[in-house]
């Protein structure tokens, strides 16, 4: 496999934090290593470009045979390592075929305007290659936060006029849709209603602990809420004390019950 | 002391990037190494108000460190800057919100879970700003997030009496 | 025309308070009556930058407009204010972001049959949510594929004025 003996230049590989510039010799690649050297490709197109310049060829010009045995061997070896295989590797790799055997096969009709077979492969190697170039060059011009910083809007004393843009409920109703669609936030547990007014309490008691630091277990509790609110407080402070925002402290038994934060 | 560019420069140049006052440490520690003093950059601070003059800015020292500031009498035309501020939320801003307003109290990183992609720290700041949300506490997590929650000022931009006359969401619930 | 503080005066704080970019006519509605020409703006931005050679930030022309940025040469320093700076960028996102910013208007079927490979849908998402990108329309073939293209906010972060700032690409198409 002549792929582990090549001298690459191309592809900067690190592995256990160690720049590897040349590739092994032999042939025991640690997958890890392997995995990196294939994940450095942004696909077949890539890859292929890949080996044309490594052998110094001009992509005008591919002797399509070895470059198409080559390639095959690659995805072999991908397959030998147990990656998973990107339909697009073997997409490429029968177009290669194809046009491989297209070659071989001598042409017996004379064709007034004979075709290279390997003129659409050509054409799309040359478009992906001037892409790939600016991508790099994209990389270089200077950019926000990492070449360049705005002066961030500096502090006036001017009073602040409101002028919040609008939304209406609907439009957070649809977002929230959105949010729903893409993430099923709620699907893996059953929430029901309730449990908002529950995340709302929540909210409520830490906001009180945070400026107090305690807050007495019966003081979360008012009697005009009744039942429900009484529901209602009583699994906020379960919830927040499972999701281990408060601590529920009592000093001795009978005593008056405290929550208060975490950090105190 | 010896950097590539001087040292009143390289502090102005923080003062105006950093959305913070900055400390005297604060300013020190933007050094690796060969760090100035306080006393330097006290002094170099003093220099630069001095130079500023014929500006519109200065710094100003306040509880939490030195920040630039714009020099009053230039309210008239300033305060018309935020008239021109962005008419609409962007999808980010309403979905962050949503998932505050639902899921409260909630850390950044549980809305980056939900949604898939990083929060954008201004889109937190905005809403803290406009004081629809605030923070309540931490987490007793590794890096101690902070948790979010909405306010009374958020349920009074939509009318609502409390979280609870937000839509349910078992309505929307899509199968 | 006479304000109560210098034009440049007036320009060099809306612009130091300003959240976003501002262009000339921005700039001109700061003013109730005796709006400046935008000629006079030009100026007095010109004027402004020609005196910012002792200090460390610069008036720079983007393509929303006119803002204030530290001058290069300070990023040793104040990378270190901000830690969510310095983004990289994979190749996958560099690949498809400079195919959208010079195929524009392209769908993700363009920008796969040029890269070879199915485009992650989580990088079209991210760059819309960056805002430097966004659906301009559909076209007209089964299924009414999204066409996309970058927005100035995308120029504003690599401080392009347009799109034509953009290296040219190299010449390798053959007939």
């Amino acid at each position: 496999m002549n792929i582990s003996n090549v001298n690459n230049n191309d592809v900067s590989i690190i592995f256990n934090g160690k720049k590897i510039t040349d590739i092994p010799e032999d042939l025991f690649i640690p997958p890890e290593a392997l995995r990196v050297i294939i994940e450095q490709f942004e696909g077949p197109l890539d890859l292929l470009l890949y080996l044309i310049k490594k052998q110094n060829i001009d992509v005008v010009d591919i002797p399509i045979l070895p470059i198409t045995n080559q390639y095959v061997e690659y995805i072999n070896m991908m397959q030998q390592m147990q990656f998973e295989l990107a339909s697009d590797y073997l997409v490429m790799a029968s177009t290669l075929a194809e046009i491989k055997s297209r070659m071989l096969v001598p042409n017996e009709v004379e064709d007034d305007e004979e075709e290279d077979p390997r003129a659409n492969l050509i054409k799309r190697l040359m478009e992906y290659q001037k892409y790939k170039d600016l991508s790099e060059q994209l990389d270089e011009i200077p950019r926000l936060n990492r070449d360049t910083f705005i002066v961030s809007k500096i502090f006036t004393n001017i009073e602040k006029k409101e002028y919040l843009p609008s939304i209406d409920l609907q439009e957070l109703e649809n977002a929230f849709q959105e949010v729903l669609k893409r993430a099923e936030i709620f699907a893996s547990h059953e929430i029901q209603t309730e449990t908002l007014s529950v995340r709302e309490r929540m909210s409520l008691i830490l906001d009180i602990i945070n400026k107090n630091g305690t807050i007495k277990f019966i003081d979360c509790f008012t009697y005009e809420e009744g039942r429900m609110g009484v529901i209602v407080t009583f699994l906020a402070i379960l919830e927040l004390s499972k999701e281990s925002l408060v601590d529920i402290v009592q000093n001795q038994d009978y005593s008056m019950i405290y929550l208060q934060s975490l950090k105190s | 002391m010896s950097y590539s560019k001087p040292l009143n420069l390289i502090i102005e140049g923080a003062l105006l990037a950093s959305e913070h006052p900055l400390s005297l440490q604060d300013i020190a520690n933007l050094f690796d190494n060969d760090k100035p003093s306080k006393n330097e950059i006290q002094k170099a601070i003093d220099m630069l108000n001095s130079n500023y003059a014929n500006h519109s800015f200065e710094i100003v020292n306040v509880a939490s460190g030195f920040r630039m500031q714009v020099k009053k009498g230039y309210d008239d035309w300033i305060s018309k800057l935020n008239k021109q501020s962005s008419t609409r939320y962007s999808k980010a801003f309403l979905e962050t919100l949503v998932i505050i307003a639902y899921k409260q109290p909630v850390t950044r990183g549980d809305i980056e879970e939900i949604r898939g992609v990083s929060v954008n720290p201004q889109i937190i700041r905005n809403m803290i700003e406009f004081e629809w949300i605030k923070v309540v506490g931490h987490k007793e997590t590794p890096g101690k997030p902070e948790l979010l929650a909405t306010t009374k000022k958020f349920l009074d931009y939509f009318n609502l009496k409390s979280l609870s006359d937000l839509p349910p969401p078992a309505d929307l619930e899509i199968s």
